[in-house]
């Protein structure tokens, strides 16, 4: 052990903001980091399920589309 | 249109993303000497994309396109000498006159400028020879392109929505042109809205749709 | 050599690859991490000249270290990704850039903190102090230009030859300013024949190194998943994944 | 056909300057915001000859570095909008010909007129007797890597709708090592020291640009033009 | 010949152009002597391979190790006077008027900027303290006697 009390710890020789700085800036840093990159596979899933819901509504009116033009043509080889 | 003819560009398998829709997927053909090739579709399922990878200047998300069984990337320089593209943008400066910008366009493929005059007739701009391109409209840009053709010595031309600066006599005119052209042994790949007045055997469609994944 | 990447080339198999790779990144990194900057702060020496100031070191000479090594890394990638067409190379830019970024940014903020005591300034215009500043701009410029893009493939392209330019330059920079203004220590932990640090202030660094380098590991395979994903999203396989996440 | 290289170069490079020459805004504003910056100097550090003096060789190096930069977008900009920039690439011709014209031009347009400018602004700024010649010699030198390293930058960002901020992010720290070996060459002149070895290093800086941006341009213009 | 090797030719032979420029201005300029930076000894005899001197108002950057026992603080204000020496034999003097770092003590090697007013005193607007590349515990350091370590300069 370097030191011989908790306070001569906190102290570091004089030097104590300094090393608690850089320790602080580094934890803070590195804790958004993370946060950032744990969400990020969330938030682009999250992406992707909108569109397929976006894509369903799509594929539904063109199918519905495509019901009613066969439907016309029929109704005109009637005609 | 006689299958012997050789191949002169083929896409291969080719697959086509814009900002996450799929525009294409694996859509392979081959263009043969003499080939009018019409693509069609609606708004939005890639034709200008598919003429732009043709062109070599977009990357598709997979497949090649191959000139004369060769993958483009590989014959850059022969496949640029052997191409002639007009796309949506006419490519034509406000600071040249309209004769400059033609025979920029002609000196740079090696041929003839001094006709740049004569050749601006053919497509109805005689007189404006001198005008400054800034002066002209957008359709009047398009025709200084188009006047391109008339003195192309390029195999493979590939133009998207070439008649939509020209009136009805400007569109046979230019039909005519692209008959003569694959005549030669050229070929023409184009986008059109109106209808070509071609014999339907003159041509042939490739029909994109929306594609749903 | 080819044959034996072609697998982990393939994105569906990264992505399941990487995924158990994380945890135990995750936890080699937390254990090497707490008893490096444990014994670092705790138990080792203070310096015959810097005294308890140098317990500065066991954060700044790592960070400083994997800042390069991020950046010849993404420069790597790049150069994959233009020459050989590797799609994985351009989400791996794209994964390493703001990891790279922010351990940039702390060998930046730690290396004001230690040098405010032992040089007497906050900040001097040293070639080794210039190059990371300009590094951390480079690096913000490859993240800027791939935002920048909305084609995810375009800006896949864009950052590699930005990142490969910046490779380039680098050393260009670091030397001119070199030549300019120097005045930073030479370098320590290179010399390892004959390291000019003792064993016990050496045994933390590098545990703390290694610590810091498999932290830099586990937040490169998330952001790499993400990438994934995010470029492949029309795949059946990532729209059965998502439908997971539903 | 493909014509030689040197007759496409000629061709590029003369279009570009007519063009240049016909929109004479464009070759006019860069020149005038560097006299502008350099004039600003004085104004703001105060007018002591002493100081402007130590201050002469890096404000004019600054001052010509931003000129350069605010002048680059045009570069490939209107040619990228109007249509131009996919026929250039589509010419028969190879890509880093047509990039180097491009360039050429570029530097005759904007580095040029600096050079010519420059010493005018060293007497305002009280510039060392001794540093004319290094003053003009490191701006013929160094103003064609700036054109070069700016070309990969504008390159990159030509297809982006707001890419003038993000230009100078990339560019700009790839300028330090130009600053940094003309505003040297400059203060060793004024000590009566030899410079020839800034020069040296700028002449490096500039073929090592020279050869290697015109590969870096042309797969960036691919990329923008996609 | 076809456009494809002229092609080829043309990138291969202007990049080993290039490269060989690059090479040789480079070594050129690293002949060159164009470093401001001096030792004392080079203060006042030139430096030893081009015979390059500094002149009086000129700014440059000095380095070399703190006299022991040269240190003169005044006691009223922050000035404070000290020898500069190196390996050989001149030493300069170094005026300075601000808060020294914490690592500057006798012996330990600086960097001084600023002007030099006659031909062996400068007046410094910066000193920094440069510690070296070596980290070890007080009593290592003691048992070896580094605290007179030998200069780098």
């Amino acid at each position: 052990m370097a030191f011989d009390s908790i306070n001569e710890f906190f102290n570091m020789g004089g030097y104590g903001f300094y090393v608690w700085l850089s320790y602080g800036f580094t934890a803070l840093l590195l804790v958004l980091l993370t946060i950032n990159s744990k969400g990020k596979d969330k938030r682009i899933f999250k992406q992707i399920n909108k569109r397929i819901k976006r894509e369903e509504k799509l594929k539904q009116v063109a199918k519905r589309n495509a019901s009613v033009k066969q439907n016309a043509q029929s109704d005109q080889k009637v005609v | 249109m006689t299958p012997t003819t050789p191949v002169l560009l083929s896409a291969d398998k080719l697959t086509c993303i814009r900002e996450d829709r799929l525009l294409f997927d694996e859509l392979s053909f081959v263009v043969r000497g003499g080939d009018i090739i019409q693509i069609e579709g609606a708004n939005g399922t890639g034709k200008t994309s598919l003429l732009r990878i043709l062109a070599g200047l977009s990357q598709p998300y997979s497949g090649e396109v191959l000139y004369k069984d060769q993958v483009i990337k590989h014959c850059d320089d022969e496949y640029k000498a052997d191409l002639l593209f007009i796309g949506h943008l006419a490519g034509i400066k406000g600071e040249m006159s309209s004769e400059e910008n033609l025979a920029f366009y002609l000196k740079m493929h090696g041929l003839d400028a001094s006709k740049a005059e004569a050749t601006l007739d053919e497509v109805n701009l005689f007189g404006f020879e001198d005008a400054m391109a800034s002066n002209l409209s957008a359709g009047q840009h398009r025709r200084i392109a188009l006047a391109r053709l008339w003195q192309s010595q390029n195999k493979i031309w590939i133009l998207d929505e070439p008649f939509t600066a020209i009136d009805k006599a400007g569109v046979k005119k230019l039909e005519q042109l692209m008959l003569k052209h694959t005549q030669n042994g050229g070929a023409v790949i184009l986008t059109t809205h109106q209808d070509l007045s071609l014999n339907s055997n003159d041509f042939s469609k490739i029909i994109l749709e929306h594609q749903f994944f | 050599m080819w044959k034996w990447l072609h697998p982990y080339a393939n994105p569906e198999v990264s992505y399941h690859f990487t995924g158990k790779l994380i945890p135990w990144f995750a936890i080699i990194s937390a254990i090497l991490l707490t008893v490096g900057l444990g014994m670092g702060l705790l138990y080792s020496p203070a310096d015959y000249q810097q005294g308890n100031s140098v317990r500065i070191f066991y954060l700044h000479v790592p960070a400083a270290m994997l800042s390069m090594g991020l950046y010849l890394g993404m420069a790597i990638a790049g150069l994959t990704a233009l020459v050989w067409q590797m799609k994985l190379a351009e989400s791996s830019i794209a994964a390493l850039a703001p990891v790279g970024a922010t351990f940039t940014a702390i060998a930046l903020l730690t290396g004001a903190a230690w040098g405010k005591p032992m040089w007497g300034a906050w900040w001097v215009w040293d070639a080794r102090l210039t190059s990371e500043l300009i590094l951390l701009f480079l690096y913000f410029g490859v993240m800027a230009l791939q935002n920048a893009f909305e084609d995810k493939a375009l800006a896949g392209k864009a950052a590699s030859i930005l990142a490969l330019v910046g490779v380039i330059n680098l050393p260009i920079i670091h030397y001119s300013v070199e030549w300019w203004n120097t005045l930073h220590q030479g370098a320590t932990v290179s010399k390892f024949e004959k390291p000019s640090m003792s064993i016990d202030m050496l045994r933390p660094f590098l545990l703390s190194l290694f610590g810091f380098a498999f932290l830099a590991g586990t937040l490169v395979c998330m952001r790499f998943r993400a990438e994934i994903i995010e470029r492949n999203s029309m795949r059946p396989w990532v729209k059965a994944l998502a439908k997971e996440h539903n | 056909m493909q014509l030689s290289y040197r007759r496409a170069f000629s061709t590029i490079l003369k279009r570009d300057l007519v063009i240049a020459f016909r929109h004479r805004d464009d070759i006019l504003n860069p020149i005038l915001f560097f006299i502008i910056v350099v004039s600003l100097f004085p104004l703001g550090v105060g007018p002591a000859a002493n100081t402007l003096m130590k201050i002469a060789p890096g404000v004019i190096w600054v001052a010509a570095l931003l000129s350069t930069l605010l002048s680059l977008e045009r570069l490939f900009k209107h040619d990228y909008n109007d249509g131009s920039l996919e026929q250039l690439l589509l010419m028969p011709c190879p890509t880093f010909v047509l990039v180097l014209a491009k360039i050429t031009a570029h530097w005759l347009i904007t580095g040029l007129p600096l050079i010519i400018i420059a010493p005018f602004l060293g007497v305002l700024l009280n510039l060392h007797q001794d540093s004319y010649v290094a003053l003009m010699l490191s701006l013929l030198l160094g103003t064609p890597v700036l054109s070069l390293l700016g070309a990969i930058g504008v390159a990159l960002t030509v297809g982006l709708k707001k890419g003038g901020v993000l230009l100078s992010l990339l560019v700009l720290p790839l300028y330090i090592p130009v600053l940094i070996f003309a505003t040297g060459a400059i203060d060793a002149a004024s000590m009566n020291l030899p410079y020839n070895g800034h020069l040296a290093i700028i002449a490096a800086l500039f073929f090592g640009s020279l050869t290697l941006a015109p590969f870096a341009v042309g797969s960036a213009l691919k990329v923008s033009t996609n | 010949m076809n456009p494809r090797r002229k092609k080829r030719l043309a990138i291969v032979s202007s990049v080993l152009i290039g490269a060989a420029a690059v090479a040789g201005f480079s070594l050129y300029a690293l002949n060159e002597n164009f470093d401001l930076f001096f030792t004392p000894t080079e203060v006042v005899n030139g430096k030893a391979d081009s015979g390059i001197m500094p002149v009086v108002g000129q700014r440059i950057r000095v380095g070399g190790m703190v006299v022991v026992g040269s240190v003169k603080r005044d006691s009223e204000s922050l000035k404070v006077a000290f020898k500069l020496k190196d390996s050989g034999s001149e030493t300069i003097t170094i005026k300075y008027e601000k808060i020294l770092p914490d690592l500057f003590r006798e012996g330990q090697g600086i960097v001084a900027q600023g002007i030099l007013t006659s031909n062996d005193t400068l007046e410094a607007s910066e000193v920094l303290a440069k510690h070296d590349e070596e980290y070890m515990p007080k009593e290592i350091a003691d048992a070896m006697g580094k605290e007179h370590k030998k200069p780098t300069y």
